[in-house]
């Protein structure tokens, strides 16, 4: 009976999402004329390559355009983590550890992946060095770096983060976002502003701050996702 | 460095992920650096409350790229006030939470980053002026009360706060989408550009997304059926966040709301919705309260119910009765914040926090009943304190138009709050004391914070004309949406602007 | 054979299954009982809406939103890019979902440890 | 285009599937890995869309951490989703619970 | 400086003092509050006059203060009854908790008092009045008894009374845009029937619940008996007139420029609802035992007549009402402060327990029996002017029914009064009271001087007459013909209220000397067990004394009268509603999926109808 209405109620609900999508043309061109920007799409493409030198227009939105909403992004990462620490809180007694895994894993997957770790961390990093010109950044680059750190904690049995160096990262990254933003608005009268010299488009070293931001950010979501992780998989098992 | 406004978010975030570091050097550092925070943000407060009364609104440009390029954040009289006033009940909670008996037994860095970012997640959601970034700010303040709300990790906590979770994901998914839609109809994200560009817009979808909005931001407003999340994340969450959630977080679900509907849509009838939402979520939850048993749960159902007035007033839309919405929302925050912080040192060794072991606590604890029974006058809006002025200019409002039946339907129901704070009150002073209860010695700047509460209380009530050129000002920057306009964005063509209020 | 019709049945499969995916997930947060099932639906709900969130963005024939060493004079030469705007958004939004995902879940945890159930209709102590 | 359209229909086709397998399957392991197939499938279809990088953060976060932490939680918790409340007292933890007398 | 302002300000100043010194010595807090209202006493008789004007430029409205021959009446009586009151506090509160809440609560009500009276506009209005109404709760409660109950009863009614004037004067503002009383006076009788009749209704509400006419009475008896006697007497005496004071203005001033059929109707509805007020709650007097609840049921009949005799509203009427408001001001006052003395002294106010308190508190029984006499209107004292003017307006202005019921209680109120004299100080002495002394001297001498006000404006009603009549004039209600001692009546007559005085003051000193000389040697002391009763021998616990049952006969008769008392519907109608709220709390005890789902169902529901709601 209740079933039959949760499904009436979410027919009335995709009808509603249904008429209003058909309003929305796929695959119609929505920003208007490149060269007098209407739209903030239209106008992200027209002025990336030239006023910030940087070749994917994603990792300038992300970094620079709307920069103040990755700070909040990274923000909602960090307090996730603290909260997820806040709740899952548990006095650990000195020296004490809690294994990751129960049984200790097979000892092709344990080389295995201590071959492949240093190739995910080098991957990782790759890609968030490159975000303002390939696809991926920060965010990517950090969720690589987090993916390998939990091959490792799951394969081995003792294998344990320190939690002193996790804090260091963390913090060090987010200091740095914060303060590059807070040094734009000294020396530039706007909080994020790209202070430095923007360089030409394609070249590694271009784009102003935009690289070093999403290298802190790599970093802060690096150690972010891996002391979640760490933090879930110590939780004593029942 | 020029104070402005992205100090508010900015230094507390630094702040936030300066402290796990701090916390290695000393641990009492966690304690005091969120209050030297708040403090600072306070005097930026002062100064930017000063020149925005005396040159009109500032609007700060963030990463160089002026609206509607990039994000930028409104410093109105309107936000500026709203700001100021989180900024100073964020600083009373911080008193009263130091060394919070119960929070300091937890985790106290986590315990203040949470807090830190709350505060600096309310402050975005009002200042901001990106929808996107409203959303993330959203998110931001909705995280950290998820984990606040089960920070002391008892049975109810936890299930309080994934109530709240549940909701509150669907209130992000809705505004979400409501987005998505707003920026396939506008090709913006700028409030001002959209608030512009809003007339080209069809109305079904109009309609569409603003129904999206409503749903979505009512949850975070605490309207009428949206609001089941609340009793229950109030009465479980440490005492100062529930503080905390009746004096910021639900303020910035409040503005949301108002913010969509004065200045971003010109839909008509969402004035009316407002008002009949808000009469309904008033009676639903002041009616609920006076069957409560627990302490905190009665307060949040009272502050639901306030809210609900204050949806009534702003749905009422001359600048009287915005003026008169504003204000309540300044007292709500202090009064509730008052009887918050009193009430949960009452019941803090009673049995599931219940009203009925409180007989004759008068006596035992005889300066927190104090504050309890002015917080208790001064909600239920007795003369001469702060409620009853607000309360004052809403129902003059609300006869100006001709709107007797609600009237009569806000002090029918302010008959009922009557009754069940009274009956606390009453039983505070004139029950037989219960023997073996255990008092709680408040802290040292828990009495500060009350004290500090309970003078604004008097101050505003005898004075009301300290806060009121504020709150004109307030009125006036909500209600006049060219302005608004007109400050982000100085070429914009608002011809077509159409203000329905 | 002109493109229009592939465009409109694209837009019946993306549009489609984000509509599907927000209505599926909808059903088991309301319908089903374990709370890790409630949060497996909202994750889906937030898949939905990021699909959502790209296929609005996307344009006909577009390119993905990254400039070659030889591409810069695109914007002249008319081959279009798609809208990178939701693509950031969606970038956010993801990040955002797997904070909220990770609260959820370890709220489930600390529950299940309280009630010794995941069964949310028997998580229903406050009352009063 | 014809190829990316077929694919994205069948795609399209196997996501909706998958959702629903992944909310009516008892087995919450099963149901876990679903979702990590529909990030999966996300990702190829933002791909197809032309959003390489948030193809790229759904593979990473949708698909791995996604899937990881909520089989921690499975772990941590009950696997069947029908199991029924246990007789005996849930239990009570003591050193984690705060003072309430 | 403003003395307006300087009362206000001596009262409230008097009253954080009080709070305060309630650290050094609870004593020292009684005598503070005593001496702020003694000197705002002393400011209002000497220094207060009509021209003082008050502004107070608060938010965006301005309070306006003043004085007026009206309000000076009031305000005279209120600073008489308080000053006396609160000298009798200091020793009856002697000993007691939370003295410095006691006199915080006592001056501000006070001070609320005189706030309405000076008040010029109806926001400063309505401010005092609720302060007035929350310091009173906080001393209701204070005793403790029924753990608030009653406070929570007198709260729900005043707030109903409260916001029935806040509607109305937000009303009022929409209508005329100015908060000034005068400006409602002018305008009243431009506003449309509908207006007048909302208006009317409200405005007579508010000031029906504070002089606890009919419907709206049933918190008057329980706040009445359970406030500490020395509040009770300027709770019952002086709180109750502040509703007296708003329907003056409302009945006299404000309707009499308004000829509308509907306040015809409403004068005519709340004559007889006071009028049954009266007779009911005289019954209600007759059948306590409690001397407390008996003087709290007085009141309310006393309250009554006034009431009446302003909705009736022709001149004669309206002076009678005035001048029996300043006597029951004095009369229930010192009554309440006898009952004080008597349970300071004995502990206990149950008549059936008490008696012949007479040797050991004479003087106290000397002012008991002259505010009785005024009260029961017997005619060497006041209380015989008010009634005698008001049974004439009554016969002049033709309502011969109204008149009945006067009567009818008029004469019950013979017996509770009665009663009280007998219960308390009369008949047989009990051991238990053996050792009662007489109060302190700070006690007796309220008493007295509220008694010897009594017997001066009894025998020269004309001292009164003086003020009330320009109090009168001021409202708008012409000229009244007055003398010192003389009142002309309807029919042009006169009647010299001092021969009428003289010849049963001889009466009853010829009577009391025969009385005494018959008596004197045959007096004879006996226990209360020493009765006659017929060969069964009394239990030690049995109380056979006829102050039991006293009035059964007469019980019986009204039975079917009492059978049910207000209080019984309005407890139904509160459980109902208690029952009603508990459904609606269901609401919110689902888990986390019902809320989930309300969130869908609502969304729907805006779908469905958002073509309706937004346009």
């Amino acid at each position: 009976m209740k079933k039959l209405l949760i499904i009436l109620l979410l027919a009335v609900v995709g009808y509603f999402l249904t008429v209003s999508m058909s309003n929305i043309k796929f695959g119609a061109n929505r920003m208007g004329d490149l060269s007098q920007p209407k739209t903030v799409g239209a106008f992200y493409l027209s002025k990336t390559p030239g006023e910030l030198s940087v070749a994917n227009v994603i990792t300038a939105i992300v970094v620079n355009y709307r920069g103040f909403d990755t700070l909040g992004e990274v923000s909602v990462l960090f307090l996730a983590a603290t909260g997820l620490g806040s709740i899952l809180y548990k006095k650990k007694k000195k020296g004490e550890h809690i294994p990751t895994v129960n049984k200790p894993s097979s000892a092709l997957l344990q080389a295995g992946s201590k071959l492949i770790f240093p190739a995910i961390l080098v991957l990782g990093a790759y890609v968030f060095i490159h975000g303002h010109l390939t696809p991926g950044g920060g965010f990517q680059g950090g969720a690589i770096i987090a993916t390998g750190f939990l091959l490792m904690m799951m394969s081995y049995k003792d294998f344990t983060m320190n939690h002193s160096v996790i804090t260091w990262v963390e913090s060090l990254a987010g200091i740095t976002f914060a303060s590059i933003g807070l040094i734009g608005l000294i020396v530039d009268h706007s909080f994020l502003e790209n202070f430095l010299p923007i360089g030409y488009i394609n070249d590694l070293i271009s784009g102003g701050i935009i690289p070093l931001i999403y290298v802190a950010v790599g970093f802060k979501v690096a150690a972010e996702l891996s002391g979640v992780l760490d933090t879930l998989l110590s939780i004593k098992e029942k | 460095m020029v104070i402005s406004p992205v100090h508010y978010i900015a230094v507390p975030l630094l702040a936030a992920f300066l402290m796990p570091l701090l916390a290695k050097i000393h641990r009492e550092l966690t304690r005091i650096v969120p209050g030297l925070v708040i403090l600072y943000l306070g005097y930026v407060s002062v100064v930017l409350m000063n020149q925005v009364m005396a040159h009109g609104t500032i609007v700060e440009v963030i990463a160089g790229w002026n609206a509607p390029w990039g994000i930028n954040l409104v410093y109105s009289p309107f936000t500026g006030f709203l700001a100021s006033m989180m900024t100073a009940m964020a600083f009373v909670i911080w008193l009263y939470s130091y060394r919070f008996k119960k929070v300091d037994s937890q985790p106290a860095l986590k315990y203040f980053i949470l807090f830190m970012m709350l505060v600096t997640g309310t402050i975005g959601i009002v200042l901001t002026g990106d929808i996107f970034n409203f959303f993330v700010f959203l998110e931001i303040t909705a995280i950290s009360s998820y984990s606040l709300t089960a920070f002391y990790r008892d049975r109810d906590g936890a299930e309080a706060a994934f109530k709240y979770l549940l909701i509150g994901s669907f209130a992000s998914a809705f505004i979400l989408i409501a987005i998505l839609l707003l920026y396939t109809q506008v090709g913006t994200l700028n409030m001002a550009q959209i608030a512009v560009r809003m007339h080209d817009v069809p109305t079904h979808m109009k309609i569409t997304i603003l129904i999206l909005f409503l749903v979505g931001l009512g949850i975070e407003a605490e309207m009428f059926p949206l609001n089941g999340w609340a009793p229950d994340a109030y009465s479980q969450a440490p005492s100062p966040v529930g503080v905390t959630f009746a004096a910021l977080v639900v303020k910035a679900g409040v503005y949301g709301l108002i913010r969509i509907i004065f200045t971003l849509f010109d839909v008509h009838g969402a004035y009316e919705y407002l008002i009949v939402m808000g009469a309904i979520t008033l009676v639903m939850a002041e009616l609920a309260a006076i069957r409560q048993k627990s302490l905190k749960r009665m307060l949040a159902y009272s502050s639901i119910g306030q809210m609900g007035v204050v949806m009534i007033a702003f749905g009422i839309g001359t600048n009287e009765a915005v003026f008169g919405a504003i204000f309540l929302m300044f007292n709500h925050a202090v009064i509730k914040g008052l009887l918050f912080m009193s009430g949960s040192y009452l019941v803090y060794n009673t049995p599931n926090k219940e009203i009925q072991y409180l007989s004759g606590y008068g006596m035992k604890m005889p300066l927190i009943s104090l504050f309890f029974s002015l917080g208790a006058l001064a909600i239920v809006g007795l003369p001469p304190f702060a409620g009853f002025w607000s309360k004052l200019y809403i129902l003059i409002a609300a006869a100006d138009n001709q709107m007797i039946g609600l009237i009569a339907l806000i002090l029918g129901v302010s008959i009922v709050e009557i009754v069940y704070y009274f009956r606390v009150v009453g039983r505070l002073y004139f029950g037989k004391p219960s023997k073996g209860s255990i008092m709680q010695k408040p802290t040292y700047g828990g009495v500060i914070a009350m004290s500090l509460l309970a003078i604004v209380i008097l101050v505003v009530g005898f004075y009301p004309d300290v806060i009121t050129p504020y709150i004109h000002n307030a009125a006036d920057a909500l209600l006049d949406k060219a302005q608004y306009i007109h400050s982000v964005l100085p070429n914009a063509d608002l011809s077509q602007i159409q203000n329905l209020k | 054979m002109d493109t229009i019709d592939y465009y409109q049945i694209m837009s019946i499969g993306v549009y489609g299954s984000a509509i599907g995916l927000i209505l599926i997930g909808l059903y088991a947060v309301l319908m089903k009982k374990h709370l890790t099932k409630i949060v497996i639906g909202l994750s889906i709900i937030d898949a939905g809406i990021n699909l959502l969130f790209i296929a609005i963005g996307y344009i006909s024939n577009g390119t993905a939103p990254i400039y070659s060493s030889q591409g810069i004079d695109l914007v002249k030469t008319g081959t279009p890019m798609v809208d990178p705007v939701p693509q950031a958004l969606v970038l956010t939004a993801i990040v955002i979902g797997f904070g909220v995902t990770a609260v959820a879940l370890s709220l489930v945890i600390r529950l299940y440890r309280h009630h010794n159930t995941a069964r949310i209709d028997q998580i229903k102590s406050l009352k009063w | 285009m014809l190829f990316y359209t077929i694919v994205l229909i069948i795609l399209a086709i196997i996501l909706l599937g998958v959702a629903i397998y992944a909310v009516v399957q008892k087995d919450l392991l099963y149901a876990v890995i679903a979702t990590g197939v529909i990030s999966l499938i996300l990702s190829v279809f933002f791909f197809i869309l032309q959003a390489p990088d948030v193809a790229l953060t759904e593979a990473a976060i949708g698909i791995a951490l996604t899937t990881i932490i909520f089989i921690i939680t499975i772990r941590n918790t009950s696997r069947m989703e029908d199991e029924m409340p246990l007789d005996h007292e849930p239990n009570s933890e003591s050193d984690n619970q705060v003072e309430t007398k | 400086m403003n003395s307006l302002l300087l009362i206000i300000l001596i009262l409230l100043g008097g009253a954080i003092l009080a709070y305060l010194s309630k650290r050094i010595s609870p004593m020292l807090s009684s005598i503070v509050s005593f001496l702020a209202i003694t000197s705002a006493a002393l400011v209002f008789f000497f220094l207060a006059n009509d021209q003082e004007i008050v502004k107070i430029s608060l938010g965006d409205f301005v309070l306006e203060w003043g004085l007026n021959a009206y309000s000076w009446i009031f305000g005279a009586m209120v600073m008489v009854m308080a000053t006396l009151a609160s000298l009798f506090s200091i020793f009856y509160m002697k000993g007691k908790d939370r003295l410095g809440y006691f006199n915080l609560n006592f001056d501000l009500s006070v001070m609320a008092m005189m706030g309405i009276l000076f008040s010029l506009d109806w926001v400063s209005f309505f401010i005092f009045w609720e302060i007035m109404t929350w310091s009173s709760f906080l001393i209701i409660v204070y005793n403790g008894i029924s753990e608030g109950k009653i406070g929570i009863k007198y709260m729900i009614f005043s707030a109903i009374g409260g916001y029935a004037m806040l509607l109305a004067l937000v009303v009022t503002r929409s209508q005329i845009h100015s908060f000034l009383i005068t400006d409602l006076i002018h305008s009243f009788a431009g506003f449309s029937g509908n207006m007048q009749a909302l208006l009317g209704l409200l405005f007579l509400t508010a000031f029906g619940v504070k002089s606890a006419v009919m419907p709206l009475h049933v918190w008057a008896p329980r706040a009445y008996a359970d406030s500490p006697m020395s509040y009770t007497a300027i709770f019952s005496g002086l709180l109750s007139k502040m509703g007296i004071f708003g329907f003056g203005i409302m009945l006299i001033a404000v309707f009499s420029h308004s000829v509308d059929g509907t306040i015809f109707v409403y004068r005519e509805v709340l004559a007889w609802l006071a009028a049954i007020t009266s007779v009911i709650a005289t019954f209600y007097a007759v059948i306590q035992t409690d001397a407390k609840r008996l003087l709290a049921y007085s009141s309310i009949a006393q309250l009554g007549y006034i009431v009446m005799g302003l909705a009736i509203g022709t001149k004669l009427a309206v002076m009678a009402a005035l001048f029996l408001a300043i006597m029951h001001a004095i009369y229930k006052g010192t009554l309440f402060m006898v009952v004080g003395a008597v349970e300071r002294q004995t502990g206990i106010t149950d008549m059936t327990r008490l008696g012949a308190l007479i040797r050991k508190m004479p003087w106290t029984f000397f002012a008991a029996l002259l505010s009785i006499i005024a009260l029961a209107g017997i005619p060497p004292l006041g209380g015989f002017v008010g009634k005698w003017m008001l049974y004439e307006s009554l016969i002049t202005s033709d309502h011969y029914f109204l008149i009945i019921l006067a009567f009818l209680s008029s004469t019950a109120a013979f017996l509770y009064s009665f009663r009280f004299l007998f219960g308390i100080f009369l008949g047989q002495e009990e051991k238990e009271f053996e050792n009662v002394k007489e109060v302190p001297f700070t006690m007796v001498l309220p008493m007295l001087i509220g008694s010897l006000l009594l017997v001066v404006f009894g025998t020269f009603p004309g001292l009164l007459f003086k003020p009330l009549a320009s109090a009168m004039s001021f409202l708008g209600m012409g000229d009244v013909s007055w003398n010192m001692s003389m009142l002309s009546n309807g029919w042009g007559d006169h009647v010299d209220t001092l021969d009428v005085i003289n010849s049963v003051v001889i009466i009853f000193v010829l009577v009391a000397i025969f009385l005494g000389l018959k008596n004197r040697k045959r007096t004879r002391y006996v226990s209360t067990k020493d009765i006659h009763t017929s060969g069964e021998i009394p239990t030690e616990n049995e109380n056979l004394t006829y102050a039991v049952d006293f009035y059964k006969p007469f019980e019986r008769a009204i039975a079917p009268v009492m059978k049910r008392k207000m209080d019984f519907y309005y407890n139904k109608f509160g459980e109902g509603l208690e029952t009603f709220f508990d459904f609606l709390r269901r609401v919110y005890t689902g888990n986390g999926q019902t809320y989930a789902f309300y969130v869908i169902v609502f969304l729907v529901i805006l779908i469905v109808f958002s073509q309706q709601i937004f346009f």
